[in-house]
């Protein structure tokens, strides 16, 4: 496994814990303009957990991610991984502190190939500079990537895909390329927003296994409405409505909460 | 007023996604269609609604052909069709995309009206008229999108995948405002979903799509309880 | 995106290429090996602007202005200070790469219309600036001389040839490289980034860093091709750089197909020879003298609407399609 | 031996600074008539049309024509208008729709309008040659040039200046209401951002789109009409014109009507402040300066549309 | 011998000019090639030279260096042509000339268009004959009729920001003349009518008929005079208007009015195209109406038609074993005798190349008519250098019979 570069990022002012969370947000708030999308949000994440993080629409989810990931900014709030506080990270910035995430659409590019799209998921490996790719002597490093990007569409179950372009292909093998590109760079956070949204029942199935699967090496935070899948996959669960986090812990506490029940779930589920 | 479609085929270049379907959706009731990831659900609707070509074969609404035509006209005619991916115009904000179908309508009036009543239905809409579609959250802009169908009050109404994204109260509360709707407005509707399960509970017909073809069309409740597809679309 | 070419392939493509053109240039004559020197120089602009528009998906409409910078730059180094002309033509590159660089430290937030916008201003500003600094010569401008050719390769050996030799290996080595580095990572996060601004930035790549980047490469590029261009003409001045240069290598660009540097050379070939075939045409059909002054230009245009209408991606997505099929 | 003079300062710096002011306005007034044109398609099509210059050149060739004949400028404003309008409806119909059948993803997308507007010019330009010959015309203006007199002294400000400028308020201000008010404006904008969803709600998107490009026309056939009896009439005449209405739309944020008058004016200030201030010699480079400091504080322009949310 | 030297058959000579026929350049110029090409043909049709017919090859270059270059390089490499006539502008044909290897093959390079001093160099430009003075000339003549005719007024100049108004700027420097204040020069395309109003406003404040010099082309002069008119200001200043920029044709057609142009004051070598007094503007005149139907005939058709004299006169002078070598002797040596319609000398010699050398002062009327200015036609001659100006008597040689030259 590669070792995370995370050591390049506020190690300064990093408080050693041991038994820390893998990942711990504190008091997360989010607004736009007079509309208070995240308000004292806070979030943790062990080891090879999977936890789902769920709620009615709009109720701030992907901005939780996005947050988390730089697109947004946070108006307050801390970050720390593995006990070490870090500054909330650019967008590119995302994966040296170890997380990579898929989008709520697709995102794949579509105009590359499937393996090409893989690669981007680890581009920082691939060390070659102007001078060197000028003169096509980053031949070594490609090479790496190349193969890294096949063990990763090989995870998904992809591998024999790898020379299409993106944009050939059936909706629920882009769901799985995503994945693969966010698995390529080995992280230790995967956040997956809504990853099957959009797919059948078989392939709900699928995901269902591959998410399962995932946690043996990383830890995940899932947004998704559908249940089967959260109910199945999550360890523990946060409920987020109107920006407030209105429910957390294990999986079946969360399911009978009458707040949940009644802003989310309806009675049917 | 019956959707008839007839020997319906469907090529995408050399792709075939529609081969040979014939189905019919008498007026003022609900058919699901429904099947796998690439069956070709979207591509039957996108041509219905007059976005694609089709091949050969014929499709009419009220006795007439629908092929060949102009998506505006078919949709000034009576047929709205919500497209999958949150169809909404991230630029303009939430009351324009509102207004967009009304904009042709005569009765300014009913335009009004059927605006009040799609915010009453989706009270999140009302609280975001100023803003821009594209600032909605997933579920928001599929809201939208339906909601703004809605206001053309449509006669034949070809949804895609309108679940998609939306939290499973919101999804119940949709599946059976579409319910309410074909009684109340005499709607006659085409639902693609994934979500089949939810889906053939509040249709009257269903019909059953694998890579391009019908395998299945009966009543909604027959299916249901047919086991082969149970365990091929329902997953259990 | 089929199967890659693999880096020693293409080199000795580039090699073998480079070998046919020389065995060509001896059996031409002069007038051709010029045409076939701007033909290089075209094709060397275009393929900065495929690098620029086709990978990074950033438009600029300022080309013909770095491309001046670059002339200048090769010019006062030969000129001014007396240095080889090798080493003119790598400053012209050098020094409209890190001008390109600095203009887009400044254009890195801006996208579409803006940047064409920016780029186009600087395409009417620069040029006029040459007017304020006697060292950079007024309208006779500077002089741009690479020398005779080597006395070893004989009486025979025309300024043309030189002209040709020194043109079309200068692009070849600079369309190499652009191809290696469009090869592997450096294409494809171009790419990606055009396809995908924000998965792109979530893989870690620093989108801003890196368009500036390919601005700064196709500056470098262009600023070469700048270079080359005013050898071919043997001097530099403000107006050797108009505007529409800028937008006949968007033409060309567009008739090579903004996706692959496969076609740069047809692109360079159809910007010296369409205005040619034009001119001859309309000498032999004859006619008024105001058809025939406005016939020409007439031709062009409608040739560049008719490639736009009919092959937008360029002529090898036309024959790829065919293959297919 | 010549005598040498001091310019007198009694009073002429602030002649000097009102005349820049008056000339500020005019020539703003100018650019703004051909930015306005460039985000009418921008805003209808997602095009920056470069044809511009040249529908607006042949308009006015057809107003001149009008002239000739009728000896009636009105009439000819009137015509070219009208034209202008036919002018950019049979582009849209015969040009811009075939493109983008063809051209639909990819930055080719962002080319291809380009080269084609580009080309269409060359035509354009080619076609006016011939009709009616590569030399120079003029249109005498249909109100006083001569300056008004405040105070005993005629300034920079004529009653052509006031017309141009009044005729650009009351374009910008009827276009805005056209396009913020009317359904019209909501199906043009709704057309040029996403045809499909315009039309899957009913929308008659070509024919909106057509619209777009006829009401661009027309405002281009008033712009050349407004612009060439202050200049002169020749198939390149507006072309330095196209690229300052280009920097002053953009400069506006190409969305907004305001804005592009907005950013004409700028440019007109920014223009003949810093060449009557500093040197004649910043013409061109102010153009570029003005635009970059813009967008380095807003990038996307000064009145342009919020940026959807990335993810 | 013949058969060595290209573009000379036994029944042809052919020529080539590249110039600008579309674009703003060619508004002006583009009238040039054809109006050469009809008087070839007169001459064709007359005989030809020597029994050798001229063609002239005419390649637009819209004004722009690269065109010229490759254009000129086409005349010479795939047209073949003898010798090249007729080439305008400084930066094209500068880079035409270096391009096209004119010098190394001695490639005759006729009556070029343009004033530019740099063209005088003939280490550099070794086969080029300039027709028109140098600017500089043109700024020490205006310069004496200035100091012999307003002396005590302001004196102002308005030049275009290149080497046009620089070598003004130069020869006004070289004749000692100082302006009252720092000389406008504005980058070309930037004189917009905004920007004259203001240029004029600031300059109206002068006491006294202070003079404006205009060194820049007739469109400028054009929004120049147009601004003072709007500011009621045409009276207020004596114009004088470069020979350049003065086309009074030029200048009715882009709107100046008449009573403006009135008296607005230029130089000139050449006689002016409405004088239908004088025989060589009348032979001219009827060539054009003949042989270059539709074109009206004006001084830029004038100048065009004098070339060509002059080009048939050389080509004669070169004897009928028409060499390249040959033809620069010749004007190099009778150069100077050439009948033509200037009114001034022609200086060509071993030594210098510049053609005309000197104007006579004239005067704009209502028409657009140029008049001698004071009544009694001035010439006065000078060189580009420190020279003095000095006033000629010269008297230009009598029109060959019905224009066609028999000189040998
Ligand atoms: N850039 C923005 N500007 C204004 N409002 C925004 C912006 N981004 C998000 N919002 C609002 O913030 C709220 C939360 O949005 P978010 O996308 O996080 O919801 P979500 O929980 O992911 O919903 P869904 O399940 O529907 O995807 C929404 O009401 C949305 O309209
Ligand atoms: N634009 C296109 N070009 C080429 N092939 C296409 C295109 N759109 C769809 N297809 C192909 O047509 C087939 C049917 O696709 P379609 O999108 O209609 O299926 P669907 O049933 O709607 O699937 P999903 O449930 O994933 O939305 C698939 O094989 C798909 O890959
Ligand atoms: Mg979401
Ligand atoms: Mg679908």
């Amino acid at each position: 496994m590669k070792s995370l570069p995370e050591l390049e990022f506020g190690c300064l002012e990093s408080t050693l814990v041991s038994n820390a969370n893998l990942l711990s947000i504190k008091s997360l708030s989010v607004s736009f303009g007079g509309l208070k999308a995240l308000s004292n949000v806070n979030l943790e994440l062990n080891e090879n957990e999977v936890v789902g993080l769920i709620g009615p629409n709009g109720a701030g989810k992907t901005t939780f991610f996005n947050a988390l990931s730089g697109l947004t900014e946070v108006e307050s709030g801390t970050l720390s991984i593995n006990g070490k506080s870090h500054k909330w990270p650019k967008p590119h910035q995302l994966i040296d502190l170890g997380i990579s995430r898929t989008l709520q659409g697709v995102g794949l590019f579509p105009e590359l190939s499937v393996l090409e799209n893989v690669m981007i998921g680890d581009n920082k490996s691939s060390k070659s500079g102007l001078i060197s790719g000028a003169l096509g002597l980053s031949l070594k490093d490609e090479k790496k990537l190349r193969q890294r990007a096949l063990t990763a569409l090989e995870r998904v179950y992809a591998s024999g895909i790898a020379d299409q372009r993106a944009d050939s292909l059936p909706y629920p093998v882009t769901k799985r390329v995503a994945i693969a590109r966010a698995l390529v760079s080995e992280p230790k956070v995967l956040l997956l927003d809504e990853p099957a949204g959009g797919l059948g029942a078989q392939d709900i199935e699928w995901m269902n296994s591959l998410i399962h699967n995932l946690a043996t090496q990383c830890s995940v935070i899932l947004v998704e409405h559908h249940m089967d899948v959260v109910m199945s996959v999550c360890d523990r669960l946060y409920v987020l409505n109107f920006g407030e986090v209105i429910s957390s812990g294990d999986v079946e506490k969360v399911r009978r909460d009458p707040a949940v029940v009644e802003a989310y779930l309806g009675v049917n589920n | 007023m019956t959707l008839i479609v007839e020997g319906l085929t469907i090529d995408h270049g050399a792709i075939r996604a529609i081969n040979n379907v014939s189905f019919k959706v008498p007026q003022g009731q609900l058919a699901a269609i429904i099947g796998a990831n690439g069956a070709g659900k979207t591509t039957l609707l996108r041509t219905l609604s007059g976005l694609k070509d089709a091949t050969s074969g014929s499709a009419s609404w009220n006795g007439v052909s629908i092929l060949g035509k102009r998506a505006e006209d078919l949709a000034r005619s009576g047929i709205m069709h919500v497209s999958d991916g949150k169809s909404v115009i991230a630029e303009l904000s939430v009351k324009d995309n509102l207004a967009l179908t009304g904009l042709w309508q005569k009765d300014k009036k009913a335009v009004t009206e059927a605006t009040n009543e799609v915010i009453e239905l989706f009270p999140i809409l009302g609280q975001r008229l100023s803003q821009s579609a594209g600032s909605l959250s997933g579920g928001e802009r599929q809201m939208l999108a339906i909601g703004r169908a809605l206001i053309a009050r449509p006669k034949l109404l070809l949804l895609d995948e309108p679940s998609l994204g939306l939290a499973p109260l919101i999804v119940e509360q949709i599946f059976q405002t579409i319910k309410s709707f074909v009684k109340k407005m005499d709607l006659t509707v085409v639902l693609v979903e994934q979500n089949a399960m939810g889906a053939l509970k509040i249709a009257d017909e269903g019909i059953v799509l694998n890579l391009g073809s019908v395998v299945a069309v009966d009543s909604a409740e027959k299916l249901l309880n047919d086991p082969a597809v149970r365990s091929a679309y329902l997953g259990f | 995106m089929s199967k890659q070419v693999s880096t020693k392939k293409r080199t000795l493509l580039f090699v073998a290429f480079g070998w046919v053109l020389l065995l060509l240039g001896d059996r031409v004559g002069d007038l051709e090996l010029y045409q076939g020197s701007f033909v290089a120089t075209y094709a060397l602009a275009i393929t900065s602007i495929i690098l620029l528009t086709g990978y990074s998906g950033q438009l600029s409409l300022g080309q013909s202005a770095l491309m001046a910078v670059g002339a200048y730059a090769g010019a006062l180094t030969i000129f001014n200070a007396g240095l080889h002309p090798i080493i003119g033509l790598f400053m012209a590159a050098l020094v409209a790469g890190v001008f390109g660089l600095i203009l887009g430290l400044i254009a890195a937030r801006l996208s579409g219309p803006y940047l064409a916008g920016t780029t186009l201003a600087l395409a009417i500003s620069l040029p006029t600036l040459a007017n304020q600094f006697p060292i950079l010569g007024a309208e006779e401008g500077i002089v741009f001389d690479v020398g005779l050719p080597p006395a070893r390769f004989g009486e025979d050996f025309s300024q043309y040839k030189w002209f040709f030799w020194i043109s079309a290996l200068a692009s070849l080595i600079m369309v190499w490289f652009i191809a290696n580095l469009l090869s592997t990572k450096y294409g494809r996060t171009f790419r990606a980034l055009r396809d995908n601004p924000i998965a792109a930035e979530l893989s870690g790549i620093n989108v801003g860093r890196l368009k500036v980047t390919a601005f700064a490469i196709s500056s470098g590029v262009a600023g070469l091709s700048g270079g080359l261009l005013v050898m071919l003409i043997s001097g530099v001045s403000p107006s050797a750089f108009p505007l529409s240069l800028s937008f006949a290598l968007l033409g060309g660009a567009v008739v090579t197909g903004l996706y692959n540097l496969k076609g740069v050379i047809l692109g360079g070939l159809v910007l010296v020879a369409i205005p040619e075939i034009a001119d001859s045409l309309v000498s032999r059909i004859g006619g008024s003298e105001g058809f025939i002054t406005t016939l020409p230009g007439f031709l062009v245009s409608a040739l560049l609407i008719l490639a736009v209408v009919f092959t937008p991606n360029g002529p090898g997505h036309l024959i790829k399609r065919h293959h297919k099929k | 031996m010549i005598r040498q003079f001091a310019l007198p300062t009694w009073g002429s710096k602030m002649t000097e600074f009102i005349t820049a002011i008056l000339t500020s306005l005019s020539s703003g007034a100018i650019y703004a008539l051909m930015a306005l044109a460039i985000v009418l398609v921008w805003r209808s099509t997602r095009v920056i049309n470069f044809a511009q210059a040249g529908q607006a050149v042949l308009t006015t060739y057809i107003g001149y024509t009008v002239i000739q004949r009728t000896g009636s400028y009105w009439l000819a404003l009137v015509v070219a208008v009208i034209s202008g309008a036919i002018i950019g409806a049979v582009i849209d119909r015969f040009f811009m729709r075939p493109i983008f059948k063809r051209v639909k993803s990819g930055p080719i997308v962002m080319i291809a309008p380009v080269v084609a507007t580009l080309g269409l010019l060359g035509i354009i330009q080619a076609i006016i040659g011939f009709i009616w010959g590569l030399t120079n015309q003029s249109i005498e203006a249909p109100v006083s040039t001569g300056g008004y007199k405040v105070m005993g002294k005629v300034i920079a400000f004529s009653s052509y200046n006031l017309l141009v400028l009044v005729a650009v308020a009351i374009a910008m201000l009827l276009l805005t209401i056209l396009f913020q008010r009317t359904n019209i404006g909501l199906a043009l904008r709704a057309s040029a951002y996403s045809p499909e969803i315009a039309r899957l709600s009913g929308i008659k998107v070509d024919a909106v789109r057509t619209l777009g490009w006829a009401i661009a026309g027309a405002s281009g056939g008033l712009a050349g009409m407004l612009y060439i009896p202050g200049y002169f009439l020749y198939p390149n005449a507006m072309d330095l014109l196209l690229v300052f209405g280009f920097v002053a739309a953009v400069i506006g944020g190409l969305e907004s009507l305001f804005g592009a008058v907005a950013g004409a004016m700028i440019l007109g200030f920014a223009i003949n402040f810093s060449t009557t201030y500093i040197s004649q010699k910043l013409f061109f480079p102010t153009a570029f300066i003005v635009l970059v400091l813009v967008l380095l504080i807003k990038p996307s322009g000064l009145f342009a549309a919020k940026k959807s949310r990335g993810a | 011998a013949q058969a060595a030297t290209p573009g000379v058959t036994a029944s042809e000579i052919k020529l080539g000019i590249s110039s600008p026929l579309t674009g703003s350049a060619g508004l002006s110029y583009g009238k040039v090639p054809g109006a050469m090409k009809a008087y070839f043909s007169y001459i064709n049709a007359n005989g030809g030279v020597y029994g050798r017919k001229i063609n002239l090859i005419s390649r637009d270059d819209k004004y722009l260096p690269t065109l010229a270059a490759t254009q000129t390089t086409n005349l010479v490499l795939k047209d073949n042509v003898f010798a090249l006539v007729g080439a305008l502008g400084t930066a094209t044909h500068s880079k035409a000339y270096k391009a096209a290897a004119l010098a190394k093959n001695n490639v005759p390079d006729l009556f070029i268009n343009t004033g530019f001093s740099g063209f005088t160099d003939k280490t550099k430009y070794p086969t080029t004959f300039m027709v028109l003075p140098t600017y500089a000339m043109e700024a020490k003549v205006i310069a004496k009729a200035i100091k012999d005719n307003f002396p005590g007024q302001a004196t102002f100049l308005v030049a275009q920001d290149d080497e046009f108004g620089s070598d003004g700027v130069a020869g006004f420097k070289t004749a000692g003349h100082t302006f009252s204040a720092a000389p406008i020069l504005y980058p070309q395309g930037s004189m917009t009518a905004a920007r004259a109003e203001a240029a004029l406003t600031a300059l109206g404040a002068t006491p006294g008929k202070p003079v404006v010099v205009l060194f820049g082309t007739t469109d400028v002069t054009a929004t120049i005079l147009k601004a003072a008119e709007k500011l009621a200001l045409t009276t207020k200043f004596t114009w004088y208007a470069g020979s350049v920029g003065a086309d009074a044709n030029t200048l009715l057609a882009l709107g100046v009015k008449p009573t403006t142009i009135d008296g607005v004051i230029t130089a000139s070598f050449m006689p002016d195209a409405k004088d239908m007094t004088d025989p060589y503007v009348q032979q001219f005149a009827d060539i054009n109406a003949k042989y270059n139907k539709g074109i009206t005939f004006d001084n830029y058709v004038l100048a065009a038609m004098n070339s060509a004299m002059l080009t048939v006169q050389a080509l004669r002078a070169a004897g009928k074993d028409l060499t390249r070598a040959g033809v620069i002797s010749a004007i190099e040596n009778k150069g100077a005798n050439f009948a033509s319609a200037g009114l001034v000398p022609l200086g060509y010699s071993p030594t210098s190349r510049i053609g005309y050398n000197g104007y006579w002062v004239a005067q704009l009327n209502a028409k657009g008519e140029a008049k001698p200015y004071g009544g009694k036609l001035v010439i006065y001659s000078t060189d580009s250098g420190a020279g003095a100006v000095s006033v000629s008597t010269f008297v230009r040689p009598t029109m060959p019979k019905n224009g066609i030259p028999t000189n040998s």
